[in-house]
């Protein structure tokens, strides 16, 4: 990772994030946090650290979750019939009992309301505050382009949060330009188009857009659409700084729910799921070094 | 008027970063071929408007509410306009669009279903083929306009996630743009949306009040000195207020449906009303910062109204904007004074208008003494598409002027 | 233009002597109000149709239709009209010509209930009571329109008598009219019945014409080479044809509603068809001569077609007569070729057209080869009232260019 | 009945229908031929001559009587589905066992189609030779105003038939001027604006249209709504020289229909009524003469 490098973030980020980076590639979950309840969701999480994530996206679900597929859509819907709310989101994330940075995945509304409730009047700060003393380091806004972020960004630097971008196989130019203004944390590389869901092959987009990102000091972790330790070598092997998996994760919580399994049956899984996933980053990165070693 | 997509605080671009190229394509073509007639894209579309869709729709004095009010009354025929909706202004304009654009597909959502139809006959017409998101609930409502999309030829996809209602579809029809965006276009249905999409609706529906304006000043020899339009996502009020948002004499009310009650639970996340300008505040919807129906926490709340074409938590950010800053007066009319209002035009005028549109007359009802000389009505759109509804919901209340309906009551139409 | 009540021998006033005077009455207020603009009336009737009809109607060209035909296609949009179907042209006018006569009610008979839901609007419109007589059978058949009668607060009453359609509906309004005669106006819905009501309707609806012939030379530089319109009492057509009859090098042609067949059994006294131009011969139904189909004993047949519009066993006397003379070219087309062109114009131009006018359609597809240069083609009306019988029919038939409807089939709409 | 008259008919009328109103006013009772079949129908109409009728108006049953009301209109759907034809109607005439005149009332398609059937192409005359054979004295066409009567006026003058027409309340001026112009045998004076139907009171419509006809010289009978003998006494004592009783009639058929009485049931009853009628108008003839005789 040398050369004439575009610096990305000047910014002073959360450290947290970049150190996730620093062991080789990080292994990147998401769940929905209070799918199906509370309790069970902690289980759940708490089963991912353990399977070896490096970093946790915690999604706290919104009623219009315009960028998710099917799956994390109904994963939302269950975790808001399950009463999950920004407050017991916060709550959550104060009593869970893991050793990996926390990342916070909703959408802006959240973020924006939570100032009116908070007595503040609309607008970010308020959010930004409350999920720092709560233990998040950084956040994932889809629907919140660079063009929309600067409250946001203003926010976060001031409580040294890290706000995570996507970069879409269409982002590039000048738009990826403004976006690697404001990035810090990582990038999140989505994989192909279209919305999340576990799907099995790695598009040539991913490859275009990593190297699109080639020049920029930050990691790059690819997402959407991952759901095996193979698929997870490849990414890896070909660039990737980390592993996003989202859908392939929740499709086990809702197998869960389906077959009304117990919460540690579906929390091994996760775990199972998870050391595959991470297992399969490092074959990457051992392919990586290889590849560099043989130059 | 803005064209830079905000409106004071409102409006920006609050979409998932794989829309925003398609969004920045969007917003070139908007400017080079709505503002500055590229290609003769206006004149085009100014012709199939008058040719397909029926343009100008009269202004027509209507003379027995003039009495009853003692007010000049005025009603901006949009229910005459193809497909029975002042819809078609915005749907035409952008399938047209989307064909100087060199997109290959159409989708849409749609709610009640006019926007829908209004798409699916736009694109019959310009040779599209068409996707309608819509929820498997206002599929259910709303078979008519179900089956008259399909018969032009469109694709109709159920959205069975959350309440199934228009914010579903929304959100769906955005999942899908997400994914084909390269070769499709989005064709949404009122002034919401992110940049362009406000500004670009309300340009498309904007010629209801360039030629009321018109119209009002042959007939009248002067300007109104009010116009009343009927307000869900805000098109046909944007679309008859454009042209007299400079008119400082002309006083503008946006019609809300007040549904059962304007009281909003936020605690429950229940609205039983669809009145985001009145009693929504301030957040993010559907790509824009705009006043909502939202809980404390934020989450969307479910509205409701009589009429499915209201029946929105959101509302353009122009509009928002333009009720912040004093120019537009945001009102509220509920269920019963909309059934009501929708016989009375039946009955006066020989106008069955739109559950949505009867709102107007509502408000007309309840606050005329409150009005003087020249009143704008805009007639969004014909109650056709409502006559079920109308059964069962004047079926289930005591409506004062409906006629006997017992023959149709129990029974399907 | 006749103006005497006769055509050739067609026409006439075969109409019990207690209405004798009601029609002399009718004439000379035809003759004046309407043939000399006495008091200003076709002023005001004219004001009307352009601000409560929506007058002009758009001549649209179909491109896809153009394209697919190889010729130049045109299409008079009278689906556009207020109420969805050319008819309001006439009821509009009748209804005001009752309030010029001083008349304080207004009967009408109705079969598809387009006629009735004109008249309804009109009534309402111009605050005249207002009952309308339709066979039980119809009113089953087409539960929209009487609701909408209703809402426009007209009285609906049900006719029981023999197969409960139109026929026996228009007999039942000639009753209420030989009781009432003194005050009340019989708005009736086609060419049809004595003089003067085939002329009087007839000029209220050549309109249709009038505009169609400035509109395509406006458009194309010269007359167009043909004109199409569906035929059942013949008032879209003879609207349609009436200003083109003196231009010989324009060919008329009526569309009539071949049915299931032709072929006409005058022993059982069944007609599979409505095709009266075609295969009926001359005699005397509801106040005139003219073509019909009867039985060899001179009994009036049951008539058939799937567009309950032109479901009718007799047609205008001057039709007829145009047709003896070989000025009107009259050609058929059957239930399914209706179905078909229905399907057409729906998927290829984005207009859903009345079952009745479809039968123009099938009739382009099945002989544009013949055609040539310019063809206009009168949308006498839109097809939202077909819906739930397009959906039937369809089903159950093989409709090759249907779209798929089984989520239709079987539940009501 | 002198004075200074215009003769309304010049034409040689069929003797029959004038000879009638010879021996004071005529009763003259309608019914469907063919309610509710041939044989009973044949059977009722005897049953009104036995009855006392001087003229008996035999009604030919069209698919669209739009000059009558429901209760004839019933009769006529009867007698259509049991195949009530123009043909059977002339055998039911020829094998008619009455001794009285006969009309036929019908509406004018049937006349005007019977020579297409015949194969002389539409038109009168062939159905006016057949009625002429079969026995037939006259016609009453609701439908066919004096207006458009000429070709049937012709053939009836060619086979001396006489052809009756119906003067309303409305009917004045020249209107009535060229009815009496075109009229034989007898003015049938509908007694109130509407269609057929029994009802109780007699109008005083009935009284101005007597007066209106006053100066003409022809036998002027009175229908539309008689239903008792008080009625016929009334109507003939206020100056009418016949009533013509329809609707009362049918509905006793009706109800022979409805309540399955035997075929001599009902006939009676038609029979009691008609003697009911005749002895009203025989009555009213009286009070007429008394009033003459005490001027
Ligand atoms: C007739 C009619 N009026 C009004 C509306 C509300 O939409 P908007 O506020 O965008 O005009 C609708 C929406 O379906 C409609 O159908
Ligand atoms: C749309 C439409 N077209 C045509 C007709 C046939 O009537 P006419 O032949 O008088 O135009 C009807 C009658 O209901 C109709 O509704």
């Amino acid at each position: 990772m040398a050369g004439q490098r575009r610096s990305a973030v000047d910014r002073s980020a959360n450290s947290d994030l970049a150190a996730a980076f620093e062991d080789g590639s990080a292994y990147i979950p998401y769940l929905a946090v209070g799918d199906p309840s509370y309790e069970r969701s902690k289980a759940y999480v708490e089963a991912l650290a353990r399977g070896g994530a490096d970093i946790i996206e915690l999604g706290l679900p919104f009623s219009e979750p315009i960028a998710e597929g099917p799956t994390i859509q109904n994963a939302i819907v269950r975790a808001l019939k399950g009463g999950m709310s920004p407050e017991l989101f916060f709550q959550f994330v104060e009593e869970l009992d893991v050793d990996v940075p926390l990342v916070c995945m909703t959408y802006y509304n959240l973020i924006y309301q939570y100032g009116r409730t908070a007595g503040d009047g609309p607008g970010p700060e308020a959010f930004v505050e409350k999920a720092a003393s709560a233990g998040i380091s950084g956040f994932v806004v889809p629907d919140l382009p660079a063009e929309e972020a600067d409250p946001l960004r203003a926010a976060c630097d001031e409580h040294g949060l890290d706000l995570i971008f996507i970069v879409a196989p269409t982002t590039e130019g000048d738009r990826l330009e403004r976006m690697m203004q404001r990035v810090s944390g990582y990038v999140y590389v989505q994989a192909r188009l279209g919305t999340t869901g576990a799907r099995s092959d790695v598009s040539d987009q991913t490859t275009a857009s990593l190297d699109r990102l080639a020049d920029y000091d930050l990691p790059k972790a690819v997402g959407f659409g991952i759901s095996g330790g193979e698929q997870a070598e490849r990414i890896v092997a070909n660039g990737a700084d980390g592993i996003i998996v989202g859908s392939a994760l929740v499709d086990i919580v809702a197998n869960g729910v389906e077959n009304d399994e117990p919460t540690e049956a579906v929390a091994d899984r996760l775990e199972t799921l998870s050391r595959e996933l991470k297992a399969g980053a490092q074959r990457g990165d051992e392919a990586r070094q290889a590849n560099v070693d043989a130059k | 008027m803005s064209t830079d997509g905000k409106f004071g605080d409102y409006g920006g671009q609050y979409v998932p970063e794989a829309l925003m190229p398609a969004i920045e394509e969007l917003t070139e073509a908007y400017e080079q071929y709505v503002l500055e007639n590229k290609d003769g894209f206006m004149d085009e579309f100014r012709d199939r408007l008058t040719d397909f869709g029926g343009r100008p729709t009269p202004l027509q004095r209507a003379d027995r509410l003039s009495e009853r009010y003692d007010l000049d009354i005025y009603l901006k025929r949009e229910d005459l306009l193809h497909g029975g909706a002042h819809k078609l202004n915005n749907a035409l304009g952008q399938v047209l669009l989307a064909k100087y654009m060199g997109k290959e597909r159409i989708i849409a959502e749609t709610g009640a279903g006019q926007h829908g139809t209004a798409t699916a006959m736009a694109a019959a017409h310009l040779d599209m083929p068409c996707t309608i998101y819509m929820g498997e609930r206002d599929i259910n409502r709303q078979r008519p306009n179900v089956f008259r999309m399909k018969l032009n030829g469109s694709e109709v996809k159920p959205v069975t996630t959350g309440r199934g209602t228009l914010k579903e579809a929304i959100s769906e029809t955005m999942r899908d743009w997400a994914t084909t965006v390269e070769t499709t276009h989005y064709v949404i249905g009122s002034i919401v949306g992110p940049h362009p999409f406000p500004v670009m609706v309300r340009d498309f529906q904007s010629v209801i009040s360039k030629e009321a304006r018109e119209q009002t000043i042959e007939k009248t020899g002067s300007l109104p000195d009010s116009v009343i339009a009927c307000a869900g996502g805000g098109s046909n009020t944007m679309g008859s207020f454009a042209k007299f948002v400079d008119d400082e004499s002309v006083s503008l009310y946006a019609v809300e449906a007040g549904g059962s009650s304007l009281r909003v639970d936020e605690d429950t996340g229940v609205a039983p009303n669809s009145a985001s300008l009145s009693t929504g505040n301030e957040g993010v919807l559907h790509g824009a910062r705009t006043k909502l129906l939202q809980d404390t926490a934020g989450q969307i709340m479910e509205s409701h109204s009589v009429s499915s074409g209201l029946d929105y938590a959101g509302v353009g950010p122009e509009l928002a904007y333009l009720v912040d800053t004093d120019r537009v007066t945001p009102v509220t009319v509920d269920d019963d004074a909309a059934l009501e209002g929708f016989h009375r035009l039946s009955q006066t005028e020989g106008i069955i208008p739109a559950l949505e549109t009867a709102h107007a007359f509502g408000y007309l009802e309840e606050h005329h003494e409150e009005l003087s000389g020249t009143v704008v009505v805009n007639v969004s759109g014909r109650g056709d598409k409502d006559l079920e509804t109308v059964i069962e919901e004047t079926d289930a209340r005591d409506v004062p002027n409906a006629p006997d309906m017992s023959m149709f009551s129990g029974g399907g139409m």
